[in-house]
Order: C-alpha cells, then structure tokens, then sequence
C-alpha cells in the first residue's frame, strides 16, 4: 500500500456516524475513499454544500456543481446548497465536527504551516485558516517527510495557517496526538521502529503505549 | 419597474478606479458575460474583491490578464499563475484574506456593522495591523467592513421584481454581495414572472439592474 | 381631517417610486393608506417580509403572516419571506430608503425617544433602534402634543431610542427638518400660525420660507 | 439516522437552571407543543432567550405566567402584561436587546464569532456598561455571542435527514437559534422524504430532534 492510502485509510477510521467533516484538497480527499460501509459521514464543501457524492461520470457534469478544488462533483440525497456567509457561519461557528487537511510543516504544540512559502510560493490561505481554528477536531493527514526533510517540527518555520489548533496528526509512519503536554506517538507502522519515526521528526517525542497501525 | 439593461447601460456604470466585487469561486458562479464587457470597455485600476483570481482565462482571470487591476482582494490565487506574475511584476497588489473572514467582512459593510471579531488568523501574519480584541480571555480579531461601487453578480433566474436566486455552488459569495455594493447588477440567465416568496434568495431591493444571458 | 389622517397623507407625499419603507406600529401605518397612486413602494415588516400587502378578510387569515405588530397581514405579489438576521441586515445595512415612527418625545437635534417611560411603561425597544440607526430617512410622525404637552423639545429627558438621527418630523400642526444648525419648521398647516407652532413646540425653531402643507 | 423523538424523550431534555432559546415573533413561530411540554415539565429557574415575552397564553409568556423563567431576554415585552408584572414583583429579570442586536448576537456565537460592532444603541441606555469601539471615526457597540443549552424551533416541514424551511413569517428567530444551541429540537408540522437541495433553510447537521406534531 502507498503511503498516501495508508493515511486516507487511517483517518478515516477516526470519523463517527453523522459526523460533518471537511477534507482539504489533496491527500485528504482520498479519505472519502475509505470510510466504512457501516458509517455514514456528511462531507462538507466549503464553497457551498454539505452532502457532497464522488465525481460524475461525463455526461452528468454540472459547471455549477463543483467542489472548493473546482472539480466537478455531485450531490448526495439528503444534501443541500448553502452561501459562503452561511459556509463559513458552519465552519466557524464549531459545527464541522471533524476537518481534515495538508501541511508544509506541523509543530508539536499543533501549529501548522500550510499556506505560504514566502518568495516562492503564494496561494493564499482560502479556507484553510477557518477551518483549523472552527472545526471540533483537525486533523493533518501528510505524508511524514518531504524530500527526506521531517514536517514535524519543534516549531514550524513558515508563516502558521493558525496557531496550535491541530489536534491529530496521521502520516504514513504513525500517528500522532497533540497533547497540552506535547507530542505523543500514539501508532506505528508496523514495519517502522520506534526509533526510526524519532529519526525523521524534528520534535520531541512522548512515547508510550504505542499501538500498530491498521495498514 | 423593469431593472432590465442592455449592454451600453451596463458599460455606462463601468469607470477608472472603481472597486468592484465578483461573484464565484474559481470561477463557478461568476458572471462571465459581465466580466467580458468590463474587459471590453477598458476601464483600468479597479480594486477587484472575489472569493480567488480564477483561471488566465476565466473569471476575474480575465481582468488580472487584461492588466485591470490593481488590488486584488481574494482569498487564494493560486489556480492563476498570471495573478502570480502580475504580483511579482509589481503590477498588480493581493490582499490575501481568510476566505470565512472574507465572507464576513463583505456581510459586515451589507448588514451595517462596524466590523467583527474573529478567532481566524491570530497568531498568523493575517494578524499584522489589526486590532487584537479581547474577550473573557479570549483574543480575537477586529476585521472591518468591506464594501464596493459595483457589485457583479451571477442569478439562476431573475424575476421581473428582480428577486433571485442562484444555481447550486455557484451561489457562494454572489448573495452576500448583493447587500454590499452601492450599486447591484445580476447577470440572470433565466428570467420568469414570480418566483416563490419562501425561497427567494436576494430579495429584490438590493438588486439595481438585470442584464439577461444570451444565448 | 382629523390629526392622524393629516399626518399619514403628509409622510405618504415623502415617498418615492420603488422606495424600501418600514413603518411603526400606530400612526405610522396609517401612512399606506395614503400612498399616491402612482407610486409603488415596498413596505418591509421587519418579522420577516418585503411586500406587506393589507389585512385579509377572515376567511384569508393565516396565523403564520403577520406583521411586527402580531396583526395578520397579506403577502403582494412579488414580495418574499426572510429570516430576522436578513431582515435587520437589510435595515442596519442602509437598504430602507425610509422608517416612519412614531415618538414619546423628539428634540431639536434629532434625538428620539419612544420606547421606555422608566418606572411606567417598559414595553422595550423592538426592532426600533436599529430602524432608527439604519434607515436611510428617518421620519416622526407624531401628534404635536401629547395631553397638550409639546412632544417636540429641546432636549429629550427620557431614554433615548437613538441620538441624532432623526431627520424630518411631521405633526398635524407642520413639518420639520432637522438640519446641522438646528430644528427647521418647513411646513404648516393652512389653519395654524407660525406662532402658535412655536408656542407649542418645546425647542428653538428656525423659521424661514414656510410652506402650506396640503390638509 | 432518524432524529424524530417523542415525548417521553423530550422530557428528558430539560432540566432547571437552563438557557433555551425559543423562536417566534408574538409567538408566531413558537413552536408551542414544546413549551406546553416545558410547563408540563415544571423546570424552573430558566434563562429563556426569545424575540419577545409572547402573550399570557401564548409563546414563552406560558412559561413566565408558570413561575418557570427566572431571566428574559428579549427586545419587547409590551403584548404581556404578565412579564411586567413579574419583572415588578421582582421574581423575573428581563434584559432588553435592541432585536437587530439580539439576532446578530445568537448568530456571533452560531458562526463562532467574539462579538459585533453595532451602531445600534450608542448614546442610549444599551450602551451602558458596553465597551465602544471607535473605527473611522464611527462608534459601535461592542455586542457580545448568545449562546443556549437548548433551542426550541418551529418548522413548517421537516425531511427524513432533519433538513428544515419554515413558514411565512413564522421563520423569524428560528433558522439563527438553530446555529447557537448545543441542543436543537424542531417542532415539524409536516414531514416529507427529502426537500429541494436549493431551498433548504436549515442545514439538517444543526437538528439534533425532530418532534412531529400531531393533529
């Protein structure tokens, strides 16, 4: 299994029945792929829908039924359409239970950097900044290193989407729980050691009954 | 009272330095037809307030292209590499803003209010030049009203009052700033006699004229 | 014509074709009975509706349409139901064009009292602080007097319902323009002398041209 | 996941000492079933947060005549001489709020807000003990969330996910309190499979119950 699946398929065992979740763009969009048959998850677009249903076949394609990635969607039965005010008002307002996105960099104290990488790179925060500090629970879902480099870091180096707002951190290596008082690794792929995950992340670790990942 | 325009009206309202808002995201739900007219009459150094800086050639896209632009105020850019380059070209300024603030902002000038407290961006450089806000031990940040000249905005269909209502995702930012311009235009693509009092979206008053897709 | 009719007709002639007009409860709703026949305007009741038509005949009554005055009321057609959010939106946000109230007490600088006789009557403010606040002309009509004590002062001596924004006050006597240098009398009725309004009227008047109001 | 409860289950809800916001205008769109199970229920002690104090026989002025509601908070108590007379006998406290006010304070705390600047209320007795917030030049009150333990709705239909859209200008308060309780029952007067995705009031993710009505 790729390491992308294997995160898809980790966080997505940390959903529950009726739960409103966001997944950002990119890895965590494949989570949607792995959710359980027996739990029924409501997916959130924040550019204006919650009921959101795989991509359509050619022919049904609707311009006007897209997702924030701009990719042509469609809507569940039971969903509904919404305006930003009222997306961001569900957002915001502590009702999006679990969200679910990307990092260039994530701290032990549950900081995260995914928006800007000053005089290189620039999209701009989008949702990103509403949804870390407005969802019940965040979750990062990254692959555990980028070129080698760790993105787990004592302290996050690039400008912070928000400040100590993650709460989860899934990678292909293990997982991880921000706790107030600090990282602990909580999981492991069972075929990585203890010790190598100490190795490539670039904080301090808080180990104890550390469990086998589900892979 | 028949909103209705044609083109020339339409390109009456357009002037040098304006502050237009754009409905859509990524270029879903953007008054396409519109925004060819304002590239049409060549009114240049407006402030363009939208959700993002659409594609080179969608959307504001279109506008950023044509070097129009001034100030863009948007939540992401990076689906436009011209908004990039115009940036770094020294072309064209980006105000980066939270998407959910953006929303709220643009409500804020519609709905009179001096402005909001937000959790979203502190402890980010979203925070830099703000008033930092406290509340029973909680800091938050003052975001002020944004308001503009001209609102362009895309309806599923227009009734002859002007009441509208929109088409799935393209709905997003267009209500909200339907309530925040000084003056109001929807480009409709279908028009009909009533529409059911329960389910108008933006009610009528804050829509100044129609222009009728074609085609 | 007793005192309300001339009042009402007076405030009628104020508005204009496609005017947004949220009148209070009493006095003030008097005023659409005498709406000229070849204006239209929109009466907002601020519960939630554009389009407030006249009270039905029994057998057209239904307990969820009514005014802000608990009275069942008619929907005209093109009008729309919205929620109190979107209601005070549109009244903070400056999207009525005119609010007619009525007054305990109004004074030379447009301060208004009409909501609270502390220790007597303590019916509360209502919508009417933010209709003062937000409207774009804001009218008191009004009985002169009230037990033959002027209602007009030079300063309010009950809590106020907003400062300052009053713009025009019309009795049964004449008409009043609050300006920057002080109360105007415009207007008077065909039967009363400037003296005696000023005899009446509890603050300083500035008399200059003095109109006939139509009676 | 059916949301539909009985009333047994209801019951169980409730509970003295606590905050519920309850919807309607002059109780039209008070969901009265469940206020006659409130007085049934003689929890006492209560913070009741609604638009108004209702009637004596009618609305939440049920549960004032019924010794139930230790705090009011409203924007008018006028229509019931009830909560006068509490409020003088000293057995009710009633806090005033201007109603645009009180409609964006219960959406601050649903959209996860710190708080409003208003115009609404500066220089008059609502300021008092508010801090003032100056921007431009301007000043607004700073208005504080409102939040409750439980919200008490009225819906005209309910669809089986708990999908709301409400009736006329029975909709005032409803869909806002929908976003600002921890617990949200709706009271349907009619159930269907699925509504409209477009015209889709409330978002079925904020309905924690649906109770139907019966007869």
């Amino acid at each position: 299994m790729d390491a992308k699946t294997i995160i898809a398929r980790r966080v997505a065992q940390e959903l529950s029945d009726g739960d409103l979740v966001n997944l950002g763009i990119g890895l965590p969009t494949l989570v949607a792929n792995h959710i359980p048959d027996h739990i029924h998850v409501h997916l959130q677009s924040e550019n204006g829908l919650i009921g959101l249903g795989p991509q359509p076949t050619e022919d049904k394609v609707d311009k006007n039924l897209t997702n924030a990635g701009a990719e042509y969607v469609t809507l569940k039965e039971g969903g509904m359409y919404f305006d930003s005010v009222t997306s961001f008002g569900i957002i915001r307002g502590g009702h999006v239970d679990v969200t679910v996105l990307g990092a260039l960099e994530v701290d032990q104290h549950g900081s995260l950097a995914s928006w800007i990488i000053p005089g290189k790179l620039v999209p701009g925060m989008g949702g990103a900044m509403d949804l870390v500090v407005g969802a019940k629970k965040v979750i990062v879902a990254t692959t555990h290193t980028n070129k080698g480099r760790p993105k787990i870091k004592a302290a996050c180096s690039l400008p912070l989407t928000a400040k100590e707002e993650v709460d989860m951190i899934v990678t292909e290596l293990g997982v991880f729980h921000v706790n107030e008082d600090g990282l602990h690794l909580v999981e492991r792929h069972p075929d990585i050691s203890i010790e190598t995950i100490i190795e490539q992340t670039d904080a301090p670790l808080i180990v104890g009954d550390v469990k086998l990942m589900e892979v | 009272m028949d909103k209705t325009i044609d083109k020339q009206a339409f390109m009456a309202l357009l002037h040098d330095n304006q502050t237009i808002m754009v409905g859509g995201f990524m270029a879903c739900g953007t008054p396409e037809t519109l925004i060819d007219w304002v590239v049409e009459s060549g009114v240049g150094n407006l402030t363009i307030i939208c959700n993002d800086a659409g594609f080179k050639d969608r959307g504001v896209g279109k506008l950023i292209a044509n070097d129009q632009v001034k100030t863009l105020i948007a939540s992401h850019i990076g689906l436009n590499p011209e908004a990039g380059a115009h940036m770094s070209a020294g072309t064209m300024q980006c105000e980066l803003v939270p998407q959910g603030t953006l929303a709220e902002r643009i409500r804020a000038h519609g709905a009179g209010l001096g402005g909001i407290l937000t959790p979203t961006g502190v402890g980010t450089i979203v925070e830099e030049g703000k008033r930092v806000i406290e509340t029973d031990g909680t800091k938050y940040l003052l975001e002020l009203p944004l308001g503009a000249d001209l609102a362009l905005i895309d309806a599923r269909v227009a009734d002859r009052h002007g009441n509208l209502v929109y088409d799935k995702t393209a709905r997003n930012f267009n209500p909200v700033m339907a309530m925040a311009a000084k003056t109001v235009v929807a480009l409709a693509h279908e028009t009909t006699a009533t529409l059911d009092p329960e389910n108008v979206v933006t009610p009528h008053v804050l829509v100044d004229h129609i222009v009728k897709e074609v085609g």
